[in-house]
């Protein structure tokens, strides 16, 4: 972990509520897709975490969507604006346990650290089958930044507007090949897709409101067959067969 | 220069800046981040007789400069701290550590303390009594005179060490209950714990601490603190560490002002995790720019 | 359309939005700045027996995300409100007003009590308890049930209108004092009044405020007073004003979930002098974004 | 009084602690030299009230000194910056009444109204003598401003840097023949000021600590011989006769 603060560079609309943020900043602390920055903002007193979609060595990518007035703040800074940021916490996703053919299961929001992921997959040589989920097709995102990156890609709407009617779990199910998945979405999907019989093992992102973000608090822990784990330190990663609901 | 020491009562710390029981641990996530050496002391988390998984999702919520825990003493049990924490901690900070400690009831409280006593690092017992009682119907020790006065009462009767009184804000006379605590041989006390608190998801129509109320904390509630203590400060002759929304180094000061000896820094921690650190640098351009060589005449000094 | 319409007993408000007493005058400065028709109520300034000149100066001091205030009650007594306030409130606003009213004896309640019980724009009494009962050694009121009681009964004893009694919330056990207020015959609370506070000059070394303590309000206090207002709902069944930090439609709705028929709105106001205006305006849009047809519909609606 | 949305179009430094600040918006609330304004900061509760040095008919002029975090801010705001503002708060000076050659005393800070003050003054064909303390010649601003409009200029330091040694009771020693004062400053100078014996009437402009700053609230009554007034709305001017220390 490393607090450091980073530039916003630009943040560009992508739907009605979800936005792409460019910051610029060290990023030496981040080690893993999967993990998350934990952002402070003027007049708010607990930092707000986002998951990490990509980053380099001097850039982090987020896509962030707007649900209260914390992330509204956050969407409209103004190019420049400093921003106080914890970076490179939790463990992140580990991309060697899900073999060559892992499926990438991303619900709303949920979809932003999937995009790291599958791109260090691909140039680590696992070729990832990527399912993405929204309400309706124009709350869908960055499906030509996932094409882009050559990975197989899926989409599923509960509208039907956009691809297959339904949800991630169904995408899953026409790829029973797909034994290992890497999740991240809202609860209710966590748990549909943590019951999927085709996994035989899965990474899930966990979301949790959180005090510190950085393992003090206690405020973020939730029971895993491994005891209770902090999901700001321990995860937001947690892994298929810990997972208690 | 400034001399940044304090007391204690028989304990000198070498400043007065004590990060505060549960937004500190055992202090392993900040040894990562900066020499722990720097403080006058940390107060471990509140630790239990038995471990204790604490309370269900959501803990944590935001409120106007500050934030609602319901962590619910999740620690790992007085065993496992003085078997895996203990030895630990030693190899992290060198100074003197508060032994914050939890308890459902009488009995609870003392055995844990007579387990701490032999822990030469442990320089302070802080009996936090804003717990539920188990046999009086789950009612708060702190919100009642006499029972506060029994846990004091029951806790020095198994130790030597030091015992520090962290009471509750919950109360109508927090000067009532400080006073109970010293007649009851208390060595010092510690203020303010959390104010009970809540919110409401407007989404949900539910509170949105699962436990339903959580702990106020942080700079929303540091005028409630800083008259706590001038207020204790005024009843009893006792060391106070005063506690309560502190977050700069000009907030140590008010508290110490107020009455304070040593001042404990809870939330300002989970928002910034530097934050002891940037207090302790800060102190003595504050105290300089205030007139003041030896920060421990600023204790009380706002009073008569 | 969102029905704002909300019933204290039998006051029927148009809208559960009411600026708090001390924080809206007897409403001519606010007069000047929007038509006071669009607010359900508003409760005037703290009125005693006798003229009152307050605390001296400072009286104010900043806190985060709130204040403190020691203006002491300052007011121009009953009968000069009777005479001059009063036919001014009736040109200014034409709904019905709550008369907050101060005392420091239970005599001085009735008769101030007794002498607003003829003037019709009064709807509710708002008893205020936060004040020290000057035959028993200066003890607030409001911080013990039996004194809370006696306020109640001497005030339901000289009239017919509604009382609500205003409860302090620098008490362990709120619960308590409402369930008093209610046995002994109240129809409905107010809660809460400000959490004491102090602020020290870190330059003077002296407390920042004249009086050494003031009242903390403001959006800090807001999750104290929401556990209040829902301990206390869990409590009595009787008809509760809620207030404290209150700044914006959806705390009013927050209040409201927690157990509210009705919301005072104090500090805000003066941060803002637009405040409840803009409430009132925001409400229906608040409302419809939370499904709610009715505004009435939410009082309680957290709970069980 | 009005409510209304301000730009701050410069900031100046004047002193080590002292700034020049030019706000555009609606001034139209604002009726005598003397009132003030009250100014929202982002994470402060209380609003900053603020004497209006001088103001045109789409422009304010304020001279801020940095006492603490709310000041500090606020010189800091950059250009473009919008602030919330009430405007045309408090009685102002009545500039009728003193007569055809007053005294106009300033000390430190408080010399900001008595520049409008003195222009108008000017306008309205009464020629004022001005009269500034300062703690040290290092600490002085504003005496070409003055003596630009034309009128005349004495200055005092404490430390006899600049001018006369001493305060700006001495240099109303000097013009004996002046028997009306318009005063601001801290405390200690307008009571110095309120027991020259050659005054016969005179205007003193007083802070307090405010609740609102318009009158509702009661936090800046201060007791005078007509009974507390507020220094906010019956106030800030007190007159002479009716001052109580
Ligand atoms: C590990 C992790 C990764 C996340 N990644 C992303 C991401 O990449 N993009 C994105 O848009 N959102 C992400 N979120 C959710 C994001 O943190 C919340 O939407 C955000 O904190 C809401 O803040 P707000 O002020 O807008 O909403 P409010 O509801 O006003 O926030 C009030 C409080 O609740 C907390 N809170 C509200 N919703 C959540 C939530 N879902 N999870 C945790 N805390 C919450 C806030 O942090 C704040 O403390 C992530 C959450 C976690 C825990
Ligand atoms: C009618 C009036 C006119 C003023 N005109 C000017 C002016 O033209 N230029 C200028 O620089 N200053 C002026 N002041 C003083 C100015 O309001 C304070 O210096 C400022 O509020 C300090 O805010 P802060 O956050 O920097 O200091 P802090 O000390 O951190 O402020 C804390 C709180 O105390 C209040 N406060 C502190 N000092 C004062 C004070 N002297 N008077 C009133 N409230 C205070 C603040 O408003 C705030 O609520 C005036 C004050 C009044 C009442
Ligand atoms: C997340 C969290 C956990 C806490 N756990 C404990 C605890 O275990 N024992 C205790 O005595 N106090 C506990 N407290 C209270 C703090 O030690 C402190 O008294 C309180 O938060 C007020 O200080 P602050 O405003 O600086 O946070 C906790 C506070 C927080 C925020
Ligand atoms: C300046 C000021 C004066 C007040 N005067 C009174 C009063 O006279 N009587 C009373 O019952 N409450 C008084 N109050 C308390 C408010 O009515 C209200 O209960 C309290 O401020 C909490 O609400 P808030 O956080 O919205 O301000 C006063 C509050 C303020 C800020
Ligand atoms: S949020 Fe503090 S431990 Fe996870
Ligand atoms: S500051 Fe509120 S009346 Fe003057």
């Amino acid at each position: 972990m490393k607090q450091s603060l980073f530039t916003l560079e630009h943040a560009r609309q992508l739907t009605a509520d979800t936005y792409e943020l460019v910051l610029s900043g060290d990023t030496s602390a981040v080690t893993a897709p999967g993990q998350f920055v934990n952002i402070q903002l003027p007049g708010k007193f607990l930092r707000r975490p986002i998951s990490i979609c990509n980053w380099t060595e001097d850039a982090l990518l987020l896509l962030v969507r707007v649900v209260g007035e914390g992330t509204h703040d956050l969407v409209r800074c103004v190019p420049g604006t400093e921003l106080d940021v914890l970076s490179g916490l939790g463990n992140g996703f580990d991309l060697t346990l899900g073999g060559a053919h892992p499926i990438l299961l991303g619900g709303g929001i949920g979809i932003a650290p999937l995009y790291g992921l599958a791109q260090r997959m691909l140039e680590a040589g696992i070729t990832p089958t990527v399912g993405l989920g929204f309400r309706s097709g124009k709350d869908a995102f960055y499906l030509e930044e996932f094409s882009k990156l050559g990975c197989r890609l899926l989409v599923a709407t509960e509208d039907g507007s956009l691809g297959t009617r339904g949800f991630v779990t169904d995408l899953a199910k026409n790829v029973p090949e797909c034994d290992y998945a890497f999740v991240c979405g809202p609860t209710p999907m966590l748990k549909a897709v943590h019951g999927l019989g085709q996994l035989t093992g899965g990474q899930f992102s966990f979301e949790a409101r959180m005090g510190c973000g950085f393992g003090a608090c206690m405020g973020c822990s939730v029971p895993t067959t491994n005891g209770y784990k902090r999901v700001c330190k321990d995860g937001p990663i947690l892994y298929k067969e810990e997972i208690v609901w | 220069m400034v001399n940044l020491s304090v007391r204690l009562g028989d304990v000198e710390l070498k400043n007065p800046v004590i990060p505060a029981s549960g937004t500190f641990g055992y202090g392993r996530e900040y040894a990562e981040l900066y020499d722990l050496d720097i403080l006058g002391s940390f107060s471990w988390k509140g630790t239990t007789a038995a471990p204790r998984l604490g309370n269900p999702q959501p803990r944590i919520a935001e409120t106007a400069s500050g934030m609602l825990n319901a962590v619910g003493l999740q620690n790992p049990g007085i065993d496992a701290v003085i078997a895996d924490e203990v030895p630990h901690i030693a190899e992290i900070f060198h100074g003197p550590v508060i032994a914050n400690v939890g308890g459902f009831s009488l009995q609870e409280y003392a055995e844990n303390c007579a387990k701490l006593s032999d822990i030469d690092q442990v320089a302070i017992l802080e009996v936090n009594i804003s717990c539920p009682n188990v046999h009086a119907g789950g009612k708060n020790f702190g919100c009642d005179p006499h029972a506060a006065a029994e846990v004091t009462r029951a806790v020095k009767a198994v130790t030597k060490k030091p015992v520090f009184m962290k009471l509750t804000p919950n109360v109508t006379d927090i000067a009532e209950i400080a006073k109970a605590c010293a007649d009851a041989g208390a060595d010092g006390l510690c203020l303010i714990n959390t104010l009970l608190g809540m919110r409401i998801d407007l989404k949900t129509k539910k509170p949105l601490i699962a436990n339903r109320t959580g702990g106020l904390s942080g700079p929303a509630v540091f005028p409630v603190a800083v008259r706590m203590v001038w207020d204790v400060y005024e009843a009893v002759k006792l060391p106070i560490i005063g506690c309560g929304g502190v977050s700069s180094a000009e907030d140590v000061c008010e508290m110490m002002l107020a009455g304070a000896s040593a001042v404990e820094i809870g939330a300002a921690n989970l928002r910034d995790p530097y934050a002891c650190k940037k207090i302790v640098e800060d102190l003595p351009g504050v105290c300089e720019r205030l007139g003041v060589g030896r920060i421990a005449d600023l204790t009380g000094a706002a009073h008569g």
